[in-house]
């Protein structure tokens, strides 16, 4: 059992509403899915600030007329977590200038997101059309072991609070 | 999941946030800062960052903000102590470079108050 | 924002592979969003166990020949929060007999599953028919004062801990 | 997320188990006492359920098996301590009627232990 877990074949799947309370949730789920691999807390709590970026901005950007759904997805592949988080929303029209750092379209916010997502994560895409939604996929390395996990790798990955 | 402490004194507002520092609860927190500093002439602000959980940039903002409004009113901002949690997030973004961070990580200095309490 | 927290709109759905590792994910993922209700601690506890058995129900039960999907979706409805736990597993020949205390298929297993789902829940409906899967629905009354919610409960709820 | 640990002495085995006690980790538990049964000769089990933060259907299996298993050896078994999750939950269930719950919630006795040391 302790021996499979976090094998590639695990998932997860989540849908949300669009809203800031549920911010909190997506990011307690994907750290306690991603405990399942034994990463640090310094790591999962990095794990934890990107899908809250990448879930508040769908908040804050995609659904200007009221809130619509957020999916949170995550598995294991190969060697790494991939993480997506997309929306059926307005979409960007310039994904490239949306990655620049400090760029923001709303007043008031920093533009920090992808800088963070792109800072913690190994890789970050943006598939993303006005109209049609925006998708974000995020990959991370597993921690070396993986397949070594013992029943204290699963004592202390599991140790998380939201 | 966010406690928000203020005590005024001699002109320093402190406030204490605990917990997590999101977009749910950024609003909230931003709020009840400016309502103290609104209460009083503020000329310095101190931010008890040492209890902070989570943080991300939306709560960047709400702090990133607070400095912007003391400066606009002449007045001073740092942050006095701060969890590692929260640390490295504001060094990602270069904040620390711009608000001082006197102090670091370690055990809450017992508030010493005579000051006039705000909300919790 | 705090108003809305817990208004009848919101819900979360959760997929995951009915596998041991994912039940811990599901109790902790359903308290947080139940917390946005204010229930006392004592409650989420509640809801968690719940939650842990009909997930646990599908990791044993429903597929024999290798983990499938498990649903986990909960909304707000009027008085209520409302849980759904559905496979596309075996389903359940005799829905009278396996609800029942004591009665469990399986060897050196308790049969208390459904026993404490009854007594925590309010309502608890089982819709199963052998080959087409099992859905679970479970209810619970939200706590009085659910519409006057403040920054007080916003503080409370979320301090969960899987 | 969970805790097994382990002492024998005079007869008499103690284990404590902290943590979540579910689907996921019954296995591991019920085979760390098992084995520590095997390796002695156990007049008397006593389990300390005091830092259980959890416990499903799943987890009192694993106790009222372990239950079957004393008493098919002609030995005793005991709950020395509860959490008030855990003993809500045993309650419910009536296992508190079964197998004797001699203490209850509050500080954990220091371990006086020379007995051998089992894992944790
Ligand atoms: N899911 C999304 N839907 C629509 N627009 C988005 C989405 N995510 C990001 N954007 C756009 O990209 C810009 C930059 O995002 P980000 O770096 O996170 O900064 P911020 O959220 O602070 O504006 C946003 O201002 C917004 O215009
Ligand atoms: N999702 C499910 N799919 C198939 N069978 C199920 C499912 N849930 C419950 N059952 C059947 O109902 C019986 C009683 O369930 P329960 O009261 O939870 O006890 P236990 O899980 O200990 O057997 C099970 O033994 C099983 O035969």
């Amino acid at each position: 059992m302790a021996a499979e877990t976090g094998s590639p074949e695990n998932y997860m799947k989540l849908e949300l509403l669009a809203r800031p309370e549920n911010v909190a949730l997506a990011r307690v789920a994907v750290a306690a899915f991603a405990a399942q691999a034994n990463y640090t807390l310094a790591d999962l709590e990095e794990i934890k600030l990107c899908v809250s970026e990448a879930v508040s901005n769908v908040v804050l950007h995609a659904y200007p007329g009221g809130p619509g759904p957020v999916i949170i997805a995550a598995y294991f592949r190969a060697e790494e977590l991939v993480i997506e988080v997309s929306d059926q929303g307005v979409g960007i029209a310039d994904v490239e200038k949306a990655r620049e750092a400090q760029f923001s379209t709303l007043p008031d916010h920093m533009g920090l997101g992808f800088v963070f997502m792109e800072s913690f994560m190994d890789t970050v895409a943006v598939e993303s059309a006005p109209g049609r939604g925006t998708k974000i996929t995020m990959t991370r390395r597993l921690p070396s072991g993986i397949a070594a996990e013992t029943g204290e790798g699963k004592d202390r990955g599991r140790e998380l609070d939201p | 999941m966010v406690r928000v402490e203020a005590r005024f004194l001699g002109g320093t507002l402190s406030v204490a946030i605990g917990g997590e520092l999101d977009l749910y609860t950024a609003a909230e927190v931003a709020d009840r800062i400016d309502r103290a500093l609104d209460d009083h002439v503020v000329r310095q602000l101190d931010l008890d960052l040492g209890a902070v959980s989570f943080i991300d940039s939306s709560g960047l903002g709400v702090i990133f903000g607070r400095y912007k409004k003391m400066r606009h009113r002449g007045g001073h901002m740092q942050i006095t102590r701060v969890s590692p949690v929260a640390l490295r997030v504001l060094q990602m973004a270069f904040v620390d470079r711009i608000i001082p961070v006197v102090g670091s990580a370690g055990p809450r200095p017992r508030a010493g108050g005579e000051g006039s309490g705000h909300g919790s």
